[in-house]
């Protein structure tokens, strides 16, 4: 059993450690089924899902901080907070845009898709706003320069309950401090 | 003046024996006892009241037995003039009947299951029981439907183990042979193959009809284990002498709820074929079992 | 000649006694599972009479008792003419006629209004044993009337079987009916909801302190999720943790002197005691992974968390002063969201199956693990009644997220909360 | 039936007990019935006897009729007593008169001792039947408290106190008393009766015992 355990912990943190230096492997195999699973259990209901453009950014959200134009979001994958290879590429393009615009603070708020306890996706928000900054400042930024929040699944980017609307929902974001 | 001496003192007296009119005494009394208890006062001058049986729905009988031949055939060989009239009146030198087998085995008789004759009863375990899982697919269905149909289910589940428990309880009932198969209660013209069920299954159905109780009144990890065993005494007429609870479970609600039950139960609805004195035990097995 | 005469008697008294051995049976089951109750009409003893008090008594009751699952209802069309009288002693009331309908409790009351005075007189009664079990008069204001119908309620739970009910209770939640996510706090049966906080930001995570005077929850008001408190009565607000990072989750323990908190002020997310003032004492887990949503044992000296330490998000216990801490579910990929029933037996929880959320209980020691919930829609965020009785819950079975209430072996679902806004989060607080 | 078969252990040994002295003292009754008739029967038929007869002889050839009167057993002593003094005397030539005192202070001594025996044979058995009949009722008595104790003990336990759980308690404790008078009255009836009956006989013991001591005392002068 202990030595079960201390297989898993080291086999995610080696993978994880393989995220972060930026080795290009496939998802993990768990990955690959969680979605798999997810997206024709959904199947059904994508047609009655709401469409993506209706659910604009919550207008009532906590109006402090802005986005940033140069800044892309990442996504994530259910219940995860490491970063794609696409993850990676975006970060790597925000890091640029750092670099060039010195004075700029940036905030990155995790968010997550409305599946999942409250409690546990605050903290995956904010795992997930840790892992993109920790890159970040492995690409040579500043930490004192990045600042994390966790949203949990109080900011949807869209609503609804599709399996598109999730994904776009997992997110990290990166907004300017004024 | 001669002296005839006479015989030795001891002799003489002859008193009676007293140990004779003792036994004298003794049967003087028994005679007594069985003159008022035997019934040859004031009882047998009542009328009985007038028999009617009516066959509308499947009540339980009070005693099935009722007009049964002698379960030992081995040795009153008796015709059965009841039973199959196709079949040779009497045959006592056949051992083993295939035919009209009168068994010498009671549970084989008593239990209450769809006998395979032509009559127009109906067959005794009507139970549609729907084996259907709540669906875990269907979205669209709301939970109320969903607890409804479970507490159908744990009813259905609920009744056949009280069938089960009765036919079981009947068949050792009669087993032990505690109803004497000439009691004269039943169906007019019995073959003890009639679906009911005997006066001790009778009383144990009538008791717990009445018995309420909630297993939410209940700490839920007891329900498993909680016991309580009562003495009920009934007069042939069907009414409770007497009773006390001997071993209390020590939960307050489910001692609560056995009394009830039994003051409800201090006339059962027919008499009896004889005074029955019960010790009963009530548990919650069946209620755990269906919980599992 | 006299050894004689006594084997005979001997033999004389054996006869009775050999006859006396009693038959034996067994009953497992009762043959009813709900208590039949006649629940009839309160009528009125002094004053004007006011259809709406009488109303809103036996809607309460009613609602109240059904939710126990006790009880069965006595159809009140087949009343007789006592349920006409106020017969509130024992020897008034006609049992006979009573028990002819099969009922085994009666509930009989009265109510004298004078202006904006209520006098409720409540009585239950034993049918069976024809006696008073319990009663009670209650002296108030109109508005009351359904307090005293749920405190009543709690009464007859308490005669009956020992342990008060929980209808006296409150329950908090997060409902935006204003627009946004506010802490908000309504009666058991969902009536008179009124909202506490006005931070026109982002509450989250209510709970109760044990003793139900304060409410903790987290507030995006300061741009951060920290943790207030806050007193119910006085309406009293303090920012607690404000820690960079998460500040959510917060559970006060029992003794009322410790917050377990989950924490990000390290970088991970991690459970950590803080006392009353926010200063931390101790850490609690330590590992890479998320560590969150603490839930006490009633005890105070063990802890339920959602861990994904080993992958998955589990359920885990963790033992406050070793900090060791041992998985106790190995069922699906997602466990969340424990609650730890006031009894101390039972974990509640929701688990991930099929896309979906559904609630489940399961032993403290790893056994027994039930089903609660079967769809449709996910059911999330499991707390339990201060009794154990009951467990409440939110779902989006019927559209938006909605505070529902059910018995802790998942029947008798009801819904408490309107569907017009989007209710989560329940917190049920102890009796009060 | 019932009654008895559902009672307490206590009560129902009271019951046994009770059935114990009914069943003896009516044992008895019969008993001293049988005797004492016989014995009323036997006496008369013997003092017809006795007077018709002359010889003392003659009539101690003919005792063995009346062998149930006590008063046989009285004229048999004497006569055996005189018969022994008879063949004392002729073997030795004694004082008549010394003799003759003394022989009648013989006959007077059997005539006593054998009344007292004769009435103790009577009575024989009879002080049960008196303590039977003041003792029973009071056993039963017992017997009912017991119960009732018993029964109300068992109210106490089963919590409700209604007449349909009370009542048959005390019914089936009052069969205690019940039984107790049963024995005990005809046992005090068959004493009273038996005591009187027994009186006459003394009487006529006595009565037969003076008679005797008369000839007795006319034969004496006779010889000499």
């Amino acid at each position: 059993m202990k030595v079960m355990q201390m297989l898993k912990v080291s086999m995610v943190v080696l993978f994880l450690c393989g995220g972060l230096i930026g080795c290009s492997t496939t998802p993990p195999v768990t990955q690959m089924d969680d979605q798999a699973k997810v997206t024709q259990a959904d199947m059904s209901q994508q047609a009655e899902a709401k469409g993506v453009d209706e659910g604009a950014v919550k207008s009532e959200a906590v109006p402090s901080h802005d986005a940033v134009a140069g800044l892309e979001r990442i996504y994530f994958d259910f219940d995860q907070f490491t970063l794609s290879a696409d993850a990676r590429r975006i970060l790597g393009e925000n890091a640029k845009y750092l670099n060039a615009n010195n004075g700029l603070q940036v905030v990155i708020e995790g968010h997550c898709d409305e599946r999942g306890s409250d409690e546990y996706n605050l903290a995956l928000g904010e795992s997930r706003a840790l892992a993109a900054k920790n890159y970040l400042v492995s690409l040579g930024i500043d930490a004192k320069r990045i600042s994390v929040i966790s949203y949990g699944e109080e900011k949807p980017l869209v609503s609804g309950s599709s399996e598109e609307a999730w994904a776009q929902n997992r997110r990290a974001e990166f907004k300017a401090v004024h | 003046m001669s002296v005839v001496p006479l015989h030795s003192n001891n002799a003489f007296h002859q008193d009676p024996k007293f140990g004779r009119l003792l036994l004298l005494s003794l049967i003087v009394h028994v005679v007594v006892w069985a003159v008022f208890t035997g019934g040859w006062f004031g009882v047998s001058q009542r009328p009985k009241p007038p028999v009617y049986y009516v066959d509308l729905i499947h009540k339980p009988v009070l005693n099935p037995q009722a007009g049964r031949p002698e379960p030992r055939p081995a040795s009153k060989p008796k015709p059965e003039p009841v039973k199959s009239a196709a079949v040779t009146p009497s045959a006592p030198k056949e051992p083993a009947k295939p035919v009209a087998k009168i068994p010498p085995k009671p549970p084989e008789v008593v239990v209450p299951k769809p006998t395979p004759k032509p009559e127009p009863k109906p067959a005794a375990k009507p139970v549609p029981k729907p084996a259907a899982e709540p669906d875990r697919r269907t979205e669209q269905k709301l939970q109320n439907a969903l607890d409804e149909i479970r507490e159908r289910q744990k009813h259905e589940a609920e009744r056949d183990a009280l069938k089960e428990r009765l036919a079981k309880l009947s068949e050792s009932v009669n087993a032990a042979a505690t109803v004497p198969a000439d009691v004269p209660v039943g169906m007019p013209d019995g073959q003890g193959n009639e679906v009911g069920v005997s006066a001790l299954a009778f009383v144990q159905a009538f008791i717990q009809q009445n018995w309420v109780l909630s297993p939410y009144l209940l700490d839920q990890s007891r329900i498993a284990n909680i016991e309580a065993k009562a003495t009920l005494a009934y007069s042939a007429s069907g009414k409770l002498v007497r009773f006390r609870i001997n071993s209390p479970s020590g939960n307050q609600q489910f001692d609560d709820s056995l009394k009830r039950a039994i003051t409800k139960s201090d006339q059962l609805p027919q008499g009896l074929p004889k005074d029955l004195e019960l010790v009963v035990t009530f548990n919650l097995k069946d209620i755990a079992a269906a919980r599992r | 000649m006299f050894v004689r005469w006594i084997v005979l008697l001997v033999a004389c008294c054996a006869l009775p006694w050999s006859v006396r051995a009693a038959t034996e049976i067994e009953i497992s089951a009762p043959g009813e599972q709900s208590i039949p109750l006649a629940l009839t009409q309160f009528l009125p003893d002094q004053g004007p009479q006011s259809a709406r008090v009488a109303a809103e008594i036996n809607e309460v009751l009613n609602a109240d008792l059904d939710l126990s699952g006790l009880f069965r209802f006595v159809d009140p069309a087949a009343f007789l003419d006592d349920a006409g009288r106020i017969s509130l002693l024992s020897n008034q009331v006609n049992f006979p006629q009573w028990r002819m309908l099969g009922a085994e409790t009666l509930i009989k009351g009265s109510y004298s209004l004078t202006g904006e005075q209520l006098v409720v007189e409540a009585r239950l009664f034993d049918i069976v044993n024809r006696r008073l079990l319990t009663g009670r008069r209650y002296v108030g204001e109109v508005k009351d009337v359904r307090r005293m119908a749920h405190a009543f309620a709690d009464l007859v739970l308490k005669a009956l079987t020992g342990e008060e009910g929980p209808f006296s209770s409150r329950i908090a939640y997060i409902s935006n009916q204003t627009g946004h996510p506010e802490l908000w706090l309504m009666d058991v049966d969902g009536k008179r909801p009124i909202r506490l906080t006005d931070h026109r930001s982002i509450v989250l995570n209510p709970d109760f302190s044990p003793r139900g005077k304060e409410i903790l929850f987290t507030s995006y008001r300061a741009n951060n999720p920290d943790l207030y408190r806050k007193e119910i009565y006085s309406g009293k607000e303090a920012r607690l943790s404000y820690r960079p990072g998460l500040n959510v989750a917060g559970r006060m323990a029992p003794n009322e002197r410790e917050i377990a908190l989950t924490l990000s002020k390290d970088g991970n997310p991690e459970i950590y005691l803080v006392d009353i003032s926010g200063r931390v004492l101790k850490r609690i887990t330590d590992n890479w992974g998320i560590d969150s949503d603490p839930s006490w044992s009633p005890d105070g000296s063990r802890m339920a968390f959602v861990s994904n330490r080993q992958g998955n998000p589990h359920i885990f216990i963790a033992d406050i002063f070793t900090g060791k801490a041992e998985r106790l579910t190995t069922q699906g990929k997602y466990n969340a969201t424990p609650a730890w029933n006031p009894k101390g037996d039972r974990i509640a929880f929701t688990r991930q199956e099929g896309g979906r959320f559904d609630i489940y209980t399961i032993k403290t020691d790893g056994t027994d693990e039930r089903r609660l919930t079967f769809g449709p829609g996910n059911s999330e965020h499991p707390r339990w009644s201060p009794d154990s009785r009951f467990i409440v819950y939110s779902s989006d079975k019927s559209g938006n997220r909605a505070i529902y209430v059910m018995r802790a072996d998942g029947t008798g679902a009801r819904r408490l909360t309107t569907l017009e806004s989007d209710s989560r989060h329940p917190a049920w607080s102890t009796r009060w | 039936m019932e009654l008895v078969l559902n009672a307490g252990p206590v009560v129902k040994l009271v019951l046994l007990i009770l059935v114990y002295f009914s069943v003896v003292s009516w044992a008895i009754i019969f008993y001293k019935q049988l005797v004492i008739f016989r014995a009323m029967r036997d006496s008369e038929r013997f003092l017809d006897f006795f007077w018709s007869k002359k010889r003392f002889d003659a009539i101690g050839q003919g005792l063995d009729h009346y062998r149930h009167s006590p008063l046989t057993v009285l004229f048999r002593e004497v006569y055996r007593e005189l018969a022994q003094n008879r063949r004392q005397t002729e073997g030795q030539e004694a004082d008549n008169l010394v003799a003759d005192l003394g022989e009648q202070e013989r006959v007077a001594r059997v005539l006593r001792r054998s009344t007292t025996s004769e009435s103790h044979r009577l009575e024989k058995y009879l002080s049960f039947l008196a303590t039977t009949g003041s003792a029973a009722p009071f056993i039963g008595l017992f017997g009912t408290v017991w119960g009732i104790m018993d029964a109300f003990h068992g109210i106490g336990t089963s919590g409700s106190a209604s007449l349909a759980v009370v009542a048959p308690g005390i019914s089936e404790a009052l069969v205690a008393t019940a039984i107790g008078l049963v024995a005990a009255i005809p046992a005090v009836i068959g004493y009273n009766h038996f005591v009187n009956k027994i009186n006459v006989l003394t009487g006529e013991m006595d009565n037969f015992s003076q008679e005797m001591l008369n000839i007795v005392q006319r034969m004496s002068s006779r010889v000499h």
